[in-house]
């Protein structure tokens, strides 16, 4: 019997993806299983409604990126109703049962704060966070707060500014990071953005000031990020190589589907880590910090070409990437 | 828009036109149907006849009742010339007080939380619906203004309840309203039930041919009578024979049929109310009224402002039963549950036939309106497109169902 | 004695009421009254000022200045609504109808007849409908169809039965015949001659000398917001009241012959 | 909602109302104005000034801009009865359309890729609003159900233009069309404009005055007319040196003042462009009538078939202009811009006096409408407000704002 | 010869038309004609398809069966505006005013005064609307002010002012005096027998027996959607047309006294 593995997105709107959804597709054909999804567009509602779907088609595994932890739970629930192996791609599941395949949230925030650290060790610090809607704006937020947490207590950093992003829409950090900055009479030295997105409104704000140089955050590396990085607009885009995640993911779901259970695919440990404390068999990626230092990291990793990111880049004096 | 438009000759149209006159359906409704029979065939066809599977109508059933039952409420504004833009947020906010009052309150273990939880949301929404009623009433201010203000401020309320956070889980008894694992009423209690709707279906008939001839008024054909009521029953007995045959694992691990969902009965309870309240109370004939002529209502000496503060608390009241589905079918109570849930409600209630410029609306026509958004939605998850082009296809099937509607309408009523 | 109203109690008395719109004055220090069992005919050219003066009567809006007595005692309505309850029935210039609601709807609208259970009683308010409208226009059956769908005769035949069904102390009709066949106004003089009978009395508001002058004991004949004179019809021929809505000049003989006929609050008695 | 709204007493309405008769001014702008001006005043001392800086009156010039624009089309559309939902879908996809100009087709190297790109933009809108327009004058289908559709379809499009990606960096000179860095015309031509306002402010109440008098119309005192000119020529006055007083380094690092910024220069010419086309041509006179009485325009032999078709064209472009501008200023085509700008934009229609009842509405006062609601947001920002609690704020400062709107319009027009 | 008009080419021929809403017949099999200068009167009772037929023939309403001739060539307007472009001026009984414009810009709606620079001549508009208006009701200055701020004569006026200020060649005038007053009523009744004068050919539905017999030259009666018969109103009293209105009884002498009178197309002739 062929194998059906049943995707269900919560939202296609950050660039990245639609690079997982790729990565998945493409090891899934490999692997000679048929692939079938379903986006949620960010609603809890739609998610629930789109895993019944997915069940309905037949899925023999679901992979799910879940849009709100708990609220997904349900959806789980049916599939483990019918014997439906779930794998909780990127943002975490805690239910007994399922395996847990991410580029941890909370380190990517502890990531973003690090390399703004690095670059800025005191000052005013802006926090541009994600949508009030989305979960993992707060899982973001609370690694970056952890990285800094010491510094903020002893006065090294002061908090000017945080202001939550509808939507994740840039137009709002861009109008948001314009208040901040008139606000503190542009006495801004760092801006913690939750990801590429966000930091493209932010350096938007800050280029119409004629700021250079403030420390800015992202993550995703998408395109536009990798060729701010290089151009010395944006200090830090967390890399998380959606295609390695995509083809792993691939490859658990379906051996899943055969009936390996969750601890026993390859590289799965038990981690107990989330609120609930339960005992989830995990794999946990390396989510890669770019900065000019390592661009050419995406471009020989194939993610992005020389071309993509070093546009419009001075060569003689821009990062070595683009030498 | 204007009501002066120029109907096209065509053969067809006397004899359709004669058909609605004998049988005295209701075209626009009929045509509604008609729409949704075309495009549930058409994805069924696509789909290789899983969306005609029990299990999908079965889910498709419970996916309608959050955008439906809040479209019974809003046809009702729409008809009185008002609109209310908040109740996603208003959703958001129920949501959040009944999980705040299950899960930091009165915590599970207490068997007497949920029913608490929900007393609680209907306050919400009811109070809220106040809040907005009395100032577009009493104060004069556009309901759009209101109401805009409203989707900002409930949904920031929201957040505020529980600071952002999602509160999980809920009682497990109270999951049961979402339709969830076991939240159907099973195949035996959905036969009762069907039975005796098809009773009460006879029994109206029967009535409504009594007081007919009670007071000399023209009479239908008896043939026409039957075939709506033959028409009515068979539908009925069709859903529950559907819903009966999509059979899953109980709890047992024994497979049994479901039956009619709990929350697919909190619908068919909130549209039999509200048809019964627009056609047969005082109070929806003001309603109608004050759409046709918002001055005519008032010369004829009808309390405008008090039937308009009553609408938004009856729309504020759904909201929150609409909560109610959502964390129960969620299990858990987010600040982010009921996006959009303003545009699909308006969205089903115009398509549904109400008309925004006020005085005209049916209940029944904008379940079925809810019910072909959320087939469109649903059918194509069936059918692997991605999301990008699954809008672009809704949206012009949209506008292609609407369309039909018109033209045929056109055709039949004139 | 011409005038058999005289020594009757005063039913309504409109006393200095004034209105204005921006910067129209559109009633200016206007008195008049109504006794029981009159027709008292409101005349004047367009935009005189009728329609304002008699809204203001029905609640519809509230005068700048002075003040309306109803058996003797002053009545502020706040609403449409008020007006009614104190047994005044109006038959607006507008219809007043609302357009996708059937004609026993509208008749009935405010005051709907209910069954023992507390729902409309449709069939009863048909078959009422059906009653009272065969008597005004025989010709009109199709009762069950929204008032948009109906002719302006139709239409107006619908409001008239709205005011009679209810037994009104005061009947105000705003240009009830206006769209009338002659047939049909036929049957709405009647109709006023009969309720004259029983006592109720009437403002009628009309353009049709004819038709003043056959149901009317006195009228009263308003210019550019005032009141020009009231008269007896019986002292008065259609040429004179025409000239008074005109010319706004008053009969020559008025003062002279019959002084109680003043507008009864504009010297205070 | 109704017309026979009472009036109150008041001692405060003869002499309100004279003065509106005496000066000619429109009561309802002017207490728009009033609105405007108090809600400056509070946010400007709950942020010690910060608000009413150069530099943030500077920001908010620009911010309001988007809004505004689309508001210029929206007003004439609910004028006619019509509503637009895609409005913020449709900036997407323009948007998207700009930016796979500028960055694939025609890379930045080749100067004239922004120009193309900017024609190929409003290509798009208009092309798409004419698909809309078509669908709801010729086919009759509600606009409602035509841009709801549209709402989801353009989204999806400009998804796939390039298949999810945010495209950057966009051309150099096009940026300044987004009032960046240099995106402003300097204090020398700001100035010069300005006199330019006020002398055409002059010329045209002399021709006004002059052409009532050979038509023997009635003619405003002279007082009334001067001090119109006056507070005119006063807030062009002000306005530029506002715009004049906000210094910042330019590229040389020497401080200088901005002046106006290209987005409000644009804004500018759209609202003096729909205002002329408002009041003084034949299509904006035919607006007006399809929305006082749909029926009688048809009678009069208007055609209101193009006239619509126009309208939703009209509103296509001006989504495209506004996308210019976000993408200008974002420096970016990214398919998330523009959500929920199809609330923004019909909220500052409302909020400035378009009823949606049609018929009634004006440019001017959508613009301070759209200013009004991003004054609330940028200056909750910047007292540093969560943005839940921004949003209760925002949402109870607009329903008070038009609230007083309304009470103050009572008073003064009756 | 009673007829000054027979000899003359027919300007407006109804042929067998027919029109039904739903399950009402409106209009039922209808002949009749106009010629130009002349004055016909079309009446009725209330609902019996008056309103239908001349909508018809103004392009509102398609006919389901039947033809309309102008001038002998068959008509068949897709539209309001095709109906004005043949020269067919229209007072509706529902007036078509746009209520929130002012009495100008309703005046010459769909036909407004440019100026050379193709924009709106606004003054100009205003002047001639003033210029018209005074004509009909020299009580009405304030025209500056939307449409429903006006009293039903006023309005009225405006709708009447519309047809009359652009040359018409057939005029259609359904009900234009039912909210006038008297002397209103008397302007546009001077103005009747003015356009005549010009050759105008015009329907005037009225149920004002008096006015009728004044200007119309020929009626013809209508009941329950069907013609009763077409009379000379020099053949026919006032009494007589009552009969035919409301009985439907066509008068005794007709067909022997005056055969030609015959609705003219009816017979095919
Ligand atoms: N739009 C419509 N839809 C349905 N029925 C209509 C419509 N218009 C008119 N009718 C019906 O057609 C018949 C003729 O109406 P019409 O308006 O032509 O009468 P009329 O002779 O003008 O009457 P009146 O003297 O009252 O104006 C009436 O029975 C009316 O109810
Ligand atoms: N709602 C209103 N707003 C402003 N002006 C009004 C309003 N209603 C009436 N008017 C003005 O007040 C004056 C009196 O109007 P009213 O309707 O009382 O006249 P009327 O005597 O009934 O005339 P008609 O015989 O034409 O019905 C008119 O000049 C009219 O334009
Ligand atoms: O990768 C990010 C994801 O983790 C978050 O949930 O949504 C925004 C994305 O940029
Ligand atoms: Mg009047
Ligand atoms: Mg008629």
């Amino acid at each position: 019997k062929d194998i059906v593995v049943g995707v269900s997105w919560s939202n296609f709107q950050e660039e990245r993806w639609k690079r997982d959804e790729s990565a998945i597709k493409a090891a899934l054909e490999k692997l000679g299983a048929k692939y079938i999804s379903a986006d949620a567009q960010g609603s809890n509602e739609k998610q629930l409604a789109d895993v019944e779907g997915l069940i309905t088609r037949g899925a023999n595994a679901l992979i799910v990126l879940a849009y709100d932890a708990d609220a997904v739970l349900p959806a789980v629930r049916k599939a483990k109703e019918e014997h439906i192996p779930v794998l909780a791609y990127d943002r975490l599941i805690q239910d007994t049962g399922v395996l847990y395949l991410t580029f941890d949230n909370v380190e990517v925030g502890r990531m973003q704060a690090r390399e703004v650290l690095k670059a800025k060790p005191a000052g005013n610090y802006v926090f541009i966070k994600g949508s009030p809607t989305d979960p993992n704006a707060d899982f973001l937020h609370a690694g970056q707060l952890e990285v800094l947490k010491a510094a903020i207590a002893g006065g090294k950093i002061k908090v000017v500014g945080e202001q939550y992003t509808e939507g994740w829409s840039p137009e709002i950090a861009q109008k948001n990071m314009d208040q901040i900055l008139t606000r503190n009479s542009n006495k801004v030295d760092a801006v913690v953005a939750s990801n590429d997105g966000t930091a493209g409104g932010a350096v938007a704000a800050l280029k119409s000031q004629n700021l250079r140089g403030i420390p800015v955050s992202g993550q995703d590396a998408d395109i536009a990020a990798l060729n701010r990085v290089a151009r010395g607009e944006q200090t830090v885009t967390v890399f998380k190589d959606t295609r390695t995640l995509g083809e792993a993911a691939a490859r658990f779901a379906v051996a899943m589907a055969k009936g390996t259970a969750p601890a026993a695919v390859q590289g799965a440990a038990i981690w107990s880590g989330g609120t609930k404390k339960l005992a989830i068999p995990s794999v946990f990626l390396k989510p890669v910090a770019i900065t000019t230092d390592n661009l050419d990291y995406v471009v020989s990793a194939g993610w992005a070409t020389k071309a993509q990111v070093c546009g419009g880049v001075d060569a003689s004096s821009g990062p070595k990437a683009c030498r | 828009m204007t009501t002066l438009s120029r109907p096209t000759a065509s053969t067809l149209r006397p004899s359709l036109q004669g058909f609605f006159q004998k049988t005295g359906f209701d075209p626009r409704f009929t045509s509604m149907l008609l729409v949704l029979l075309a495009v549930w065939v058409g994805l069924g066809l696509l789909t290789e006849g899983t969306f005609l599977s029990p299990r999908n109508l079965y889910n498709l059933s419970i996916q309608t009742c959050v955008t439906g039952v809040m479209a019974c409420g809003m046809v009702f504004l729409i008809v009185a010339r008002q609109i209310d833009l908040s109740v996603g947020s208003l959703l958001a906010f129920s949501g959040m007080l009944i999980a705040y009052t299950q899960v930091v309150l009165f915590p599970p273990e207490a068997g007497w939380g949920w029913p608490l939880s929900i007393v609680a949301g209907l306050a919400g929404g009811l109070l809220v619906g106040a809040f907005q009623g009395w100032w577009v009433a009493y104060r004069q201010v556009p309901a759009f203004v209101v109401t805009l203000a409203g989707y900002l401020m409930y949904r920031g309320a929201a957040f505020l309840v529980a600071d952002g956070q999602t509160l999980a889980p809920l009682a497990p008894d109270y999951q049961l309203l979402g339709g969830g694992l076991s939240g159907a009423i099973g195949p035996l209690w959905s036969s009762v039930l069907g039975l005796l709707a098809c009773v009460f279906v006879v029994w109206q008939r029967v009535q409504v041919r009594r007081s007919r001839t009670a007071y000399g008024a023209d009479q239908l054909a008896l043939w026409a009578d039957g075939l709506r009521v033959l028409l009515q029953c068979g539908a009925i007995i069709g859903f529950v024979w559907v819903m009966n045959s999509y059979t899953a694992f109980n709890a047992q691990q024994e497979r049994v049929g479901k039956g009619i969902a709990v929350p697919v009965l909190i619908l068919i309870a909130v549209v039999l109310a509200m048809s019964f309240v627009a056609t047969r109370t005082r109070f929806g004939r003001y309603v109608f009224a004050m759409g046709g002529n918002p001055d005519a209502a008032l010369l004829s000496g009808i309390p405008t402002l008090r039937v308009m503060l009553t609408l938004f608390m009856l729309m504020g009241a759904l909201a929150a039963l609409a909560a109610v589905i959502t964390t129960a079918r969620l299990n858990a109570g987010a600040n982010s549950i009921g996006q959009m849930a303003e545009l699909y409600v308006i969205a089903a209630s115009v398509i549904g036939g109400t008309s925004l410029a006020g005085g005209v609306g049916s209940i029944a026509g904008s379940v079925v309106g809810a019910l072909l958004i959320q087939s469109l939605d649903n059918g194509m998850v069936l059918m692997d497109v991605s999301s990008a082009k699954r809008q672009i296809c809704i949206g012009l099937v949209l506008i292609g169902a609407v369309w039909f509607d018109v033209v045929y309408n056109r055709r039949s009523s004139r | 004695m011409r005038d058999n109203f005289s020594g009757l109690p005063r039913l309504v008395e409109v006393d200095r009421v004034s209105k204005h719109f921006g910067g129209v004055m559109a009633v200016d220090d206007v008195s008049c009254d109504l006794r029981p069992g009159e027709v008292v005919g409101l005349l004047g050219h367009n935009g005189a000022g009728k329609s304002t003066l008699i809204k203001m009567l029905s609640g519809v809006y509230a005068p700048d200045s002075g003040e309306f007595r109803v058996e003797g005692k002053p009545v502020a309505f706040a609403s449409p609504r008020d007006a009614r309850a104190a047994g005044i029935e109006t038959i607006h210039q507008t219809l007043a109808l609302a357009d996708n609601l059937d004609a026993a709807a509208n008749l009935f609208l405010g005051r709907e007849l209910m069954t023992r259970w507390g729902t409309l009683d449709t069939p009863r308010m048909e078959h009422e409908a059906r009653q009272i409208i065969a008597k005004l226009n025989p010709h009109f059956t199709q009762l069950h169809r929204p008032v948009k769908a109906m002719s302006g005769g139709q239409r107006q035949t619908v409001a008239i039965a709205r005011a009679l069904y209810f037994n009104a102390r005061i009947l105000i009709m705003d240009e009830p015949c206006a769209a009338l066949g002659p047939a049909e106004t036929r049957m709405v003089i009647d109709t006023i001659h009969r309720l004259k009978a029983q006592g109720i009395g009437i403002f009628l508001i009309s353009h049709d000398m004819p038709d003043v002058f056959e149901v009317c004991d006195r009228v009263t004949v308003m210019k550019n917001g005032h009141v020009v004179g009231t008269e007896a019809v019986a002292d008065v021929t259609q040429d004179e009241v025409l000239g008074m809505i005109i010319g706004g000049r008053q009969p020559a003989h008025r003062t002279a012959r019959n002084p109680d006929l003043q507008p009864v609050l504009a010297t205070g008695t």
